[in-house]
């Protein structure tokens, strides 16, 4: 899990689609058809990280942008 | 008749001008004789016959030649012409073109008179350039001429009436006779050599040309010439001019004319200076006037009546710079604000939300992709799992004990097939359908039946 | 059977089907037949036992799963 | 944020402008684009401060300059 | 403010004008513009004074003036 | 005023005439013009003293000449 | 004006004839011109008194031994 937390994002979902993709061929052995999906499971939760850390960036970001926001519209009347 | 060639009037008129033209005997001819017939055309031309008593011919003077008459021609005058025959051809006369005309009947004199004269104009003794300006106002004035004549009591009535302020000395000189002409040349001298005069009269009252002929004498105009004194002559009536006419400064009709010229008249000189001291007057009042209007021009100029104006309009200035300056950076400050807006705005555009969403949903699609292949994987396997275990318990040996049959086993677990395989004593497994039992070999018997 | 724990669910899956074909022609004395059914009910025994570990890891996983999945719900209501 | 108060107006404006491009390009990895947003937002919010000051500035140098104002007027009357 | 004293009103007026025009081609950077402006601000109080000095100067002439003045009158009469 | 009272009333007046003209251009300085103006106004007041002596001595002159005058005309009548 | 009475009636005349043409030329400066004005006046005056202080005419006649003597104009009877 370590290795794939220096993943990006986009790293990480192609990763997860080449995963589903072999499995989606259907002769997957059994032990490795578990481990290719605890590890596109966890590939998966990497990327719902990623995007909910880059969520609350962006909420943060629009809070700050709050004052500034109604700053311009001061301004613009 | 027939052959015979006719000529044109106009070639015959032609030649016969031609023969007039060529000859050198009518060329520069004088001649004398009666004026008739005289006009005077409005031109300046003169027509007229010239006659004796027994023949005539025709004449014209043009306008150009008529100037130098000192006459005015008149018929029945007897003349002396110079000229050029020729013919004119419209009428076919011949006529006679004249260059100069004197009046005829002095004879010798005139002729004596005409070539001095030419003479000392040749020799420049009428020439403008030796003419004197005569004094304004001579303090005396020098009388050349009979003291008896009535020609000295018109002048010296003349000067008194005239200009009494001025002293007059008669210089007494003979003006008729053979010796008049060394008198008045004598005359003239001796007033020069005594200097006591600003301007000489030299004349005498008119009469026949005879008479007057001391003037014409080339002594005398010698004498005029050389006249250091400036003179005027004054001889006969208004019509004849003698050598000493042209020889003097300035020549006077008559006497009385001449002591006109000489002085001014004392009532034009007390006119003139009152004139001249109006003039002084009136010029320095008018310089005083245009200088006071010329400053006054000036203390009313624009920069001296709105001395503000220096300032004002560049308050003006001032104004219209400040304006601009708050304008400026006004619009300074809000171009800025612009452009910022702008590029807000643009960053706006951009915001991640979307891609957020998007890679959401792609990563929840994944999921459940990964979710469903892995449960299918699963139930595939598990399905072929039990299908396997399922045939496996169909084909198990061990359903013949469904029907109460048992298996015996060794206790080393191995099948008991024939009563060989075990002896008496020996500890067995009897499988049945429900369970094992444990039993003890206690007799073994051949089977009949295998036998 | 410390050999055919070694065996993959797939390679257990097949021995146990050619133990089934075995049966199924019939011909095998009863002696071997047994043996076959025994070794048969090992085999699947051990697949069972195999798919039963991966079920467990499948619960593991979606257990562990769980709050990040109520998370996405949430999101996309 | 420290660094980026040593920026000029227009040195903030033109680093905006370059992040507005690269965002445009698209081309701009998720978290990366997050980050070059928040940097945007923070040099727009930079500049606001900037154009306020200057502002506040201009305000205060028009009131110093309220009796020269009235000055004019009474002259131009 | 020392050394604008020194200037001439045409001086200032010159420099004024350059600012303005500064200003107009919009190449000033932010910061300095508020500078440029307190700076023409100073140079319009320096004008202004100037010009009052000017005033008050030919006020005190045209006073003295007075009786010339009356003088001229009279002569024109 | 002492070097201006040495001048004559046409050299006073050429002096007046160009401050005139300078003034009129406009193109004084506005320190400049307040001392032209000044030296205008002194050299008009000369101008005027000038003209009024000349003025005076005209008088004279033509009283002088009155009794002349009378004599002059009592000799034309 | 002693000077001038030594004129004679002629140069007088001709100065006071300059005098006018000098003034009339409109060249003169003021100051000179009220000086011209009042040499012209005085040399008016001198030719008035030259002109008015005459009694009987001198006439003489040159007798032949180059003396002068008074001539009496005989009366046309």
């Amino acid at each position: 899990m370590s290795e794939e937390n220096e993943l990006t994002f986009e790293q990480a979902m192609y990763k997860l689609e080449q995963i589903v993709e072999k499995l989606e061929d259907g002769d997957v052995p059994l032990e490795e058809a578990i481990a290719f999906y605890k590890q596109g499971m966890d590939l998966s939760r990497l990327c719902h990280q990623k995007l909910k850390t880059v969520e609350e960036q962006l909420t943060e970001i629009l809070r700050e942008d709050g004052e500034l926001e109604s700053f311009i519209v001061q301004e613009e009347e | 008749m027939n052959d015979q060639k006719y000529l044109t009037v106009s070639a015959l008129t032609r030649y016969i001008k031609r023969k007039f033209d060529v000859d050198p005997h009518l060329r520069d001819i004088y001649l004398k004789g009666e004026i008739s017939n005289f006009k005077q055309h409005s031109s300046g031309h003169m027509y007229f016959t010239l006659k004796d008593e027994r023949a005539r011919i025709l004449a014209v003077m043009f306008a150009a030649n008529t100037a130098s008459l000192k006459f005015k021609p008149q018929n029945g005058m007897n003349v002396l012409l110079r000229g050029d025959i020729t013919v004119y051809e419209q009428s076919g006369q011949y006529q006679m073109y004249v260059k100069q005309m004197t009046t005829d009947g002095i004879g010798d004199l005139y002729i004596a008179y005409e070539q001095l004269k030419n003479r000392l104009e040749q020799e420049g003794l009428f020439s403008p350039l030796h003419k004197e300006k005569l004094p304004k106002y001579p303090s005396a004035v020098g009388v050349i001429t009979s003291p008896t004549g009535a020609a000295l009591r018109d002048i010296l009535t003349t000067l008194k009436r005239r200009y009494p302020v001025a002293k007059v000395i008669i210089y007494p000189a003979l003006v008729q006779g053979t010796a008049a002409a060394a008198s008045v040349a004598k005359a003239i001298t001796a007033a020069n050599r005594r200097q006591e005069t600003d301007v000489l009269i030299v004349g005498r009252g008119g009469g026949s040309i005879e008479e007057l002929w001391a003037f014409n004498e080339e002594v005398v105009a010698r004498a005029i010439f050389e006249s250091k004194i400036p003179i005027i002559s004054a001889v006969g009536h208004e019509t004849d001019y003698t050598i000493a006419d042209f020889a003097a400064d300035l020549r006077a009709p008559t006497p009385t004319g001449a002591a006109e010229m000489a002085v001014p008249h004392l009532n034009e000189l007390m006119e003139r200076l009152q004139n001249r001291k109006n003039r002084l007057t009136r010029s320095v009042r008018e310089k005083a006037n245009a200088d006071a209007a010329r400053l006054a021009r000036l203390d009313r100029s624009y920069a001296f009546r709105y001395p503000r104006q220096m300032y004002e309009q560049k308050l003006e200035q001032l104004d219209r710079a400040m304006e601009r300056l708050k304008r400026e950076s006004k619009r300074f400050f809000i171009n800025k604000t612009d452009m910022l807006q702008r590029h807000v705005t643009a960053l706006k555009k951009q915001h991640p939300q979307q891609r957020i969403a998007d890679a959401e949903s792609v990563l929840n699609r994944q999921e459940r992709s990964i979710r469903r292949q892995m449960e299918r994987i699963f139930a595939e396997k598990a399905k072929s799992l039990t299908h396997a275990i399922s045939t496996l318990d169909a084909l198990s040996p061990l359903k013949i004990m469904e029907r109460g049959y048992s298996l015996t086993f060794t206790d080393n677990d191995t099948l008991v097939k024939s009563t060989e395989q075990v002896n008496k004593g020996d500890i067995i497994t009897v499988t049945l359908r429900d369970g094992k039992i444990k039993a003890e070999v206690k007799d073994k018997r051949e089977s009949a039946v295998n036998e």
